[in-house]
């Protein structure tokens, strides 16, 4: 076979859209080909990441979620010796429900009410008794609590328990009951521990099921990613937290609390062997398509407020410290 | 055109079970059966000879709608059973077969025990009360067919494995255990040994006492041996009909006597 | 010398082999071909078959296993071989030769090679999977993930990784859809072969064929927008039993539909080969057509259908789309049929392309998780097996 | 014997009168056959309701809304040297293009006197796809005398646009939709009735590749059907002569021993593993030991041989071993070799069952994403493979995997194009198995 | 046990064909011929009588091998055709029953035309050199089989569309039509009328000039007719061999003699 011609990109599903779009017009705007992106995950793309260095090897991995120490281990093991992380922004994740339903305003601590297995309720340790949101505060809806929520695969799914559930034990004095109750480790894994009697729904899909499944059960919330929201709003309708309404401007300010960072890692040995491939890293952090501007932040990508260091890494070539 | 509808002195004696008017049958284009008329008597046994090719089979299978199974066949004219139609709208083909048994020219017997064989159709017809009713219904049949001596160890072996004499006897046995009114066999006894032909002819000649017995035979002797009529096909024609007796000792029809005498085949 | 010349000599070697050993040996015979052991024909493809098979191997093998290095020493390699191939069957080339034979033994050969890439392939699938497996149980007590009756993995660690509520769901939901598909397949593939005109059947049949074809994303998308809603609307809450819009029920009845055709089509071939002296043999004895069906037609066709059955029950186990729109991704243990639950397989696809540390047990698990179905589905297809064995009825 | 047999013969009932036990009996021929009947109709009544569904969701995707502007190539924007050389047009950007196509319809919109409340800049510069930016840049860099002059462009609208004109935006949704407003829509109805804008057969469906998620008006299959094609190629290259080859080996030839049971049921187990499996095997197998490279349609179809293979075999031994042993005592008795036997009268009474095989293994093969997954082919492609053998090396999509990606994008206008590939992989499907349907007619018989 | 090994006096005048040593079958446990010695001559007719499951069927498929195709089945001894011991592992089965060739008991036509039926052992042996001489030697079979004039207008019609004896001699014909130098026939007249049977012998008479035939069959008459040599076979022994006119005439086994006069069957 002839030698390849074109990047390969894997990796992480909610980069995908971001990538294709740098992608497509990287190729529209260059002489290279435009670079095959496939995705399947963030871990099968640093996996396939790792497997080696050669032409059968995938240039860049994007991910959801930073590099671990033990895949480094493994990279390293396989003679990826030199890997170039990239922050390309922030992705938001949001609440959001049937467009003609009701309005939700909610704190962490609702979510950890609505969710947890274990609530407290007058100081006390009891399986979640809430079956209305209104039974958690009275402000909220009258409303049957029903949450779909990434499933354990998702990277979102961490985030969602970390930044919303344990926030929200944390807000609500639960934690410290849960961990007096149970020591420190039981009690801060019962923090995260969600529901299993058909209340909070795990979604192994993708953001479209989600949204199916809101449409054929109106009264559920589901966690969406931003730019999911953002194409959808004539179907969803957003839900506050804090008081804060999630949009990129808001997650870059700081304000909203639940997001994460994107990232895609390149594979500095293949510079120079891959036509194109260091151009295409710079061309995806560059501020045309990365910046608040671009059509990545059109689409619902958080620009990274430290584009430009960034941008500066990857000109340097600058790869993760071993 | 083959006419020999009454053959009146013979009728008084014994009713006519089987009727058949103008009976054609066509395998697509090739006509097989050309306008036959002819009277089967009840308790009579009735052989049907002529030469290889010349329709016998075919029209046997007539007799009880077998024929249906062919797709490319087709049958015209007109065959009662105790006087009623049995191409009628309204028969139950199923049901006229089990009053018209029949025992194929090649042995087919079902890739089961010999003993389920043999119940088959006194299962599905219900015929036995209980299993000893249905152990005997088998053993008699078998016994009738000359097979139980041979086959009584091994019942529960399968039926195909059985030698093609064994095979053949197994399907009489398994057709007489069904207690048909008129039972229809073709060649049945064209693998047999001459003892085992005689056990046979035997039981066919009790099974007379009651019902209507149809054979096919290539066997002049046979012919002679068992049956009161004999009808002589050639050419998917009916050439002659009439008592045994007579067709053997003095046919009519010159075909019949060249026949016969072993001049034409 | 690029492999594509090599292929061609080679393959004109062969032709040219198969010529003139064809010729030759009827020459040799002086014209009359009875005098030949084999057809002159045999004897050309023997000269072929040896010339091409060897080359072609050794271009095969070479080609997967080392397609970087230089070409032109095994190219050469490759034609030696084939000359000495050729070489050898003009040697040979005498009235006498069992030419038939040789190239029988040649095609049985390349028969062999077929059936042991049945061999290879499970050998790959265990051993591509086996390391890892190795790695995980390093990292998780096999004790918790066969005897566990939680699935929750998490992220910080502190999994539990049990197969209970996953093969429970596996076998509730292949169940479900073996007992819609089974019965309308067998059904369906009976109507056809045994009552329906030429006409209906020829039409039918590549009609509910096509079941099979359409991707299994829209039979997810419709148990999640119709059927699921539907059960659970009309059957699940007036009957108390809970409101979930997906269900094992939901999956179950929907890839249920998918699978008829695999039960259908297979089977009706396999019921019109039964031969016809049988359904005669029945019908002789005044069974009704559902009685000669029931009691001859399907019992002579038992392997066959067995078979199809299989068939179907295995793209069951190892459907993931359906079950994920139809039943929902909750690993559960339930006996209630409108419950959401899940299957080996959905977890397997899910932990393998999830977020996970690629070296984490919680994505080492998919190869414990699907090595543990081979080994399982292995037994049920002994079973099968003997099954098979102990009620076919051979005819003839 | 004695007569006794012969005594439960009963007074003769009529034909036409069926007596208690045939009636019972004739009740269950009935509800059999009703079944039977059901069952068929069953499995038709799904068939109709899930191709309606996807063709009434993807008829839309082979239609699309075009507008036909004239477009200023403003040779300031273009070309600032002015000397028209081929590497300086190239650094023009698309966004510049952009520009230029928004100024061309505002300039439209102004000589045609639409005037709109509420219009925004934003709904102007939306209304024309992003696609059309590209177009107009490759159409300039191939022939850069254009620049300078004003041109006709026939350009892609929105999606959301689109979508309004198929009946799946309405000016309520447009109200509350951010991509959209009721004011932009009115501006397309305006420039619709100057006869500007209009909704059409769409080609470029079928032969496009696919785009990113901003552009679904752009999306088209063309890779995806290369790909599926190629794949499938080698599917059937392989598949079918292999799974035979094995089926007639175990079936006719091998001997009856423990050996070839462990192998016997080792294949059906191979129908139960699931596919992402035969991904796993396949990417260590073929892209990390045999060197073949990612996302390629020979990786992907070597896969999908494997997974099909069981299929195949499966069918194809039940069909041989239906075949009754008469027959191959038959030949053999004339001096026959087994080898003759089966090859001249097993196999073509097999024929049906094998061709049912492969109808439905192929059938499983062309929608199955679960192991191209692993083997890099779930994947944004946007170059064209070149012609076999090449192209079998070269990455490409496959129709399924199209399918899967475009249901998990954000825009619903990819929903509608999902189903309008499922359309063509329906009509993918038929094609391919309608020479194994008419043959399948040939080779049935019965005996 | 039954030793019938060389009858000296006739084997001056016609070689041994095929010669078996102490043959015994087994299915399964069932053991089907026991320890079997005979000689069969060339350019002879030979025989087979006996009650049906006596094993003729199976001895005759030991001869060409052909019980190597049932399962079950077990094969001692030692056979050899013209001093070459065809269970040998050397031995090609395939060039064996070419030159041994069978006419089944059931006939088992191929479902193919009846022209390719009969073309197809020619044809895989490379028999005729073009198609005039295949249709020579499909015609030249198929009137030695009795066949031609019943079926010369439809020579493309499936072979399992004939009647019963059509399909038989069709098979016979088939077999005839690869030349082989041995032909075993059982029962080949089972299903056939006088004349055709008589011309099926004469058939056997004429191949007899140059090759050794075998017959099963269960007709004495016609034993006697088309035989030079008879063996005796009962429950699986053989018990008598010997000049077919010192059989009838002559038996020296009791049970022979009960068999030829009807008695034991
Ligand atoms: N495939 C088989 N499996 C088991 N037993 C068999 C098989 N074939 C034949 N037998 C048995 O072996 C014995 C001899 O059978 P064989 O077919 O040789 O008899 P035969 O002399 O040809 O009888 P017929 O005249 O009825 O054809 C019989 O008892 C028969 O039941
Ligand atoms: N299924 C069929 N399709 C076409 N022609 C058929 C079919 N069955 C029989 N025939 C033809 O019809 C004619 C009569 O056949 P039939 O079987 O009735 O003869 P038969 O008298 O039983 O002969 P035999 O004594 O040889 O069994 C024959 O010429 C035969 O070739
Ligand atoms: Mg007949
Ligand atoms: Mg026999
Ligand atoms: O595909 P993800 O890794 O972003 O979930």
């Amino acid at each position: 076979a002839t030698a390849r011609d074109q990047i390969q990109v894997s990796g992480s599903s909610t980069v995908l859209p971001y990538s294709t779009i740098v992608a497509e017009a990287f190729g529209e705007n260059t002489d290279f080909p435009t670079p095959v992106v496939e995705s399947g995950g963030s871990s099968a793309g640093l996996k396939k990441f790792c497997e080696g260095v050669g032409e059968n090897t995938i240039d860049i991995a994007n991910a959801s979620r930073p590099i671990k120490d033990s895949e480094i281990e493994a990279c390293k093991a396989a003679g990826v010796t030199e890997i170039m992380e990239v922050r390309i922004g922030y992705d938001g994740i949001v609440f959001a429900s049937d467009i003609a339903g009701n309005d939700f305003a909610f704190t962490p601590a609702d979510w950890f009410n609505a969710l947890a297995a274990e609530v407290v309720v007058d100081g006390k340790v009891v399986p979640n008794p809430h079956t209305k949101w209104s039974d958690i505060r009275a402000e909220l809806p009258d409303q049957e609590i029903l949450a779909f929520v990434p499933g354990t695969k998702h990277g979102t799914r961490e985030v969602f328990e970390e930044k919303v559930i344990a926030a929200g034990c944390e807000e609500s004095g639960a934690a410290e009951v849960l961990k007096a109750e149970k020591g420190e480790d039981e009690g801060e894994a019962a923090c995260m521990a969600l529901r299993t009697d058909g209340k909070s729904i795990d979604i192994d899909g993708d953001y479209t099921e989600t949204l199916a499944r809101i449409q054929s059960a109106k009264n559920g919330i589901g966690v969406f990613g931003l730019s999911f929201y953002e194409n959808n709003t004539d179907k969803l309708k957003v839900a506050t937290i804090a008081g804060v309404t999630p949009s990129t401007e808001t997650i870059a300010a700081g304000e909203y609390p639940v997001s994460r960072p994107l990232f895609f890692y390149v594979k500095k040995q293949h510079i120079g062997t891959v036509p194109g491939l260091k151009e295409f890293a710079e061309f995806f952090v560059s501020d045309e398509l990365a910046g608040p501007e671009g059509p990545l932040a059109a689409y619902g990508l958080v620009a990274d407020p430290e584009l430009a260091a960034t941008q500066a890494a990857v000109a340097d070539e600058a790869t993760l410290a071993q | 055109m083959n006419d020999m509808r009454l053959l009146e002195r013979s009728v008084d004696q014994s009713e006519i079970k089987i009727s058949a008017r103008d009976v054609q049958v066509w395998y697509g284009e090739k006509h097989a059966i050309k306008d036959v008329n002819v009277d089967l008597l009840d308790k009579t046994v009735t052989a049907f000879i002529g030469p290889s090719g010349c329709g016998k089979s075919t029209f046997l299978r007539c007799l009880n709608r077998m024929n249906d199974t062919i797709d490319i066949s087709r049958v015209e004219g007109k065959i009662t059973l105790d006087g009623e139609d049995i191409y009628d709208k309204r028969v139950d083909p199923v049901q006229l077969r089990a009053r018209v048994g029949m025992v194929f020219q090649k042995p087919n017997p079902f890739p089961k025990s010999i003993y389920d064989n043999v119940a088959y159709g006194p299962r599905i017809h219900g015929l036995a009360r209980n299993r000893a009713e249905l152990d005997e219904i088998v053993e008699k049949s078998l016994r009738g067919a000359a097979l139980w001596n041979e086959v009584k160890d091994r019942l529960n072996d399968p039926g195909t494995g059985l030698s093609g004499g064994q095979q053949q006897r197994l399907c009489i046995a398994r057709a007489v255990a069904t207690q048909p009114e008129v039972l229809l066999m073709d060649e049945p006894c064209s693998a047999l040994d001459p003892i085992a032909t005689s056990q046979v002819e035997e039981l066919i000649d009790q099974l007379r006492a009651q019902f209507s017995v149809v054979i096919v035979t290539h066997s002049m002797q046979q012919a002679a041996r068992v049956s009161q009529k004999t009808a002589f096909f050639h050419l998917g024609n009916l050439v002659e009909y009439g008592n045994t007796d007579d067709i053997f000792t003095n046919p009519r029809d010159p075909r019949t006597e060249s026949y016969i005498s072993g001049r034409i085949g | 010398m690029p492999v594509s010349w090599t292929l061609l000599i080679v393959l004109a070697l062969a032709g040219a082999g198969y010529f003139v050993t064809r010729a030759r040996v009827v020459a040799l015979a002086g014209g009359d071909v009875r005098r030949l052991h084999s057809r002159p024909s045999y004897h050309g493809w023997n000269a072929a078959l040896l010339t091409a098979l060897p080359a072609l191997f050794l271009i095969a093998i070479w080609r997967f296993v080392q397609p970087a290095a230089n070409a032109t020493p095994v190219a050469i390699l490759a034609l030696v071989l084939a000359a000495a191939g050729l070489a050898l069957a003009l040697v040979r080339n005498a009235p006498d030769f069992r030419a038939r034979n040789a190239v029988e033994a040649m095609v049985k050969g390349l028969l062999i090679l077929c059936s042991s890439i049945a061999i290879l392939t499970t050998a790959g699938i265990v051993f591509s999977m086996l390391f890892e497996t190795g790695h995980f149980f390093q990292k998780y007590p096999w004790q918790d993930f066969f005897f566990g009756t939680t699935w929750s993995p998490r992220f910080g660690g502190g999994s539990q990784l049990g197969i209970l509520p996953l093969l429970w769901g596996t076998l509730y939901i292949s169940l479900i859809a073996l007992a819609v598909s089974v019965p309308i397949g067998l059904f369906a593939a009976i109507y056809m072969s045994e009552y329906a005109s030429a006409r209906l059947r020829s039409v039918a049949k590549p009609m509910i064929e096509v079941l099979a074809g359409i991707p299994t994303i829209v039979y997810g998308l419709f148990a999640l927008i119709t059927v699921g809603p539907m059960l659970r609307d009309w059957f699940a809450q007036p009957l108390g039993l809970g409101n979930s819009g997906s269900s094992v029920m939901t999956a179950g009845l929907v890839m249920g539909i998918m699978l008829i055709p695999f039960v259908s089509s297979l089977s009706d071939d396999i019921i019109n080969a039964v031969p016809q002296s049988l359904r005669d043999g029945a019908l002789g004895l005044g069974s009704t057509q559902s009685e000669t069906v029931r009691k001859v037609v399907l019992p002579a066709a038992l392997p066959g259908i067995v078979g199809a059955v299989l068939l179907a029950a295995s793209r069951a186990i190892g459907e993931t789309m359906i079950v994920v729109l139809g039943a929902g991704a909750a690993a559960r243990m339930d006996l209630n049929p409108f419950e959401a639950m899940t299957t080996i397989t959905v977890k397997i696809v899910s932990q393998l392309t999830g977020d996970n540390d690629f070296a984490a047990p919680e994505t080492l698990v998919a190869f414990a998780l699907g090595l543990t179905l081979f080994v399982i589905t292995l037994g049920l297809n002994i079973v099968a097996l003997y099954v098979v064995r102990k009620y076919r009825e051979q005819y003839e | 014997m004695s007569d006794a047999t012969l005594q439960g013969a009963q007074p003769r009932p009529s034909l036409l009168v069926a007596d208690p036990r045939t009636r019972k009996r004739n009740a269950a021929e009935a509800r059999f056959r009703a079944y039977g009947l059901g069952a068929i109709l069953v499995s038709m009544v799904m068939l109709v309701i899930l191709l309606f569904t996807i063709i009434t969701g993807g008829i839309g995707a082979f239609r699309q809304t075009y507008l036909e502007i004239p477009v200023a190539l403003d040779a300031a924007q273009l070309d600032k040297n002015g000397n028209r050389d081929p590497d300086d047009l190239r650094k023009v950007l698309t966004l510049t293009y952009g520009k230029i196509l928004e100024q061309s319809l505002q300039q439209a919109i102004a000589d045609k006197g639409i005037a709109i409340a509420e219009l925004s800049d934003k709904d102007v510069s939306n209304l024309i796809s992003k696609e059309a930016s590209a177009q107009l840049r490759n159409r300039v860099l191939a022939d850069p005398e254009l620049i300078g002059q004003t041109v006709e462009a026939r350009v892609l609208v929105n999606g959301r646009v689109d979508g309004y004109y198929k009946g799946r935006v309405s000016m309520e949704s447009a109200a509350r939709d951010a991509n959209t407003s009721p004011a932009q829509l009115q501006l397309a109805d305006a420039l619709k009735a100057q006869g500007m804008l209009a909704t059409q057969w769409n080609w470029s469906f079928l032969t496009s590749p696919d785009a990113s998620d901003q552009r679904p008006e752009a999306a088209g299959v063309g890779i995806a059907i290369l790909g599926s094609l190629y794949m499938m190629l080698v599917v059937l290259v392989l598949s079918v002569p292999i799974g035979v080859a094995a089926s007639i080996y175990l079936e006719e030839f091998a001997p009856k021993n423990r050996w070839t049971d462990i192998i016997e049921v080792n294949i059906s187990n191979l129908a139960a593993v699931p596919s992402i499996v035969f991904g796993i095997l396949g990417l260590a197998a073929f892209i990390n030991f045999g060197g073949l490279p990612q996302s390629a349609p020979i990786v992907g179809g070597l896969v999908l041989t494997l997974m099909t293979l069981p299929t195949i075999i499966i069918a194809t031994r039940a069909a041989l071993k239906a075949v009754p042993p008469s027959i191959r005592d038959a030949a053999l008795g004339v001096g026959a070799s087994k080898m003759q036997s089966v090859f001249h009268h097993v196999l073509p009474l097999a024929m049906p069952g094998i061709l049912t095989g492969t109808i439905i293994g192929l059938a499983q093969a062309l929608g199955e994403t679960a192991p191209l997954l692993l083997i890099g082919m779930v994947a944004f492609v946007k170059n064209y493979p070149s012609a076999p053998p090449d192209g079998l090396f070269e990455p490409a999509s496959a129709l399924p995997v199209q399918v899967y990606n475009w249901t998990q994008r954000a825009d619903p206008a990819f929903i509608e194009r999902a189903s309008g590939a499922i359309i063509v992989l329906l009509v993918f499907l038929l094609c391919m198995n309608l020479l194994a349907i008419l043959l399948r007619r040939k080779f049935e018989r019965r005996w």
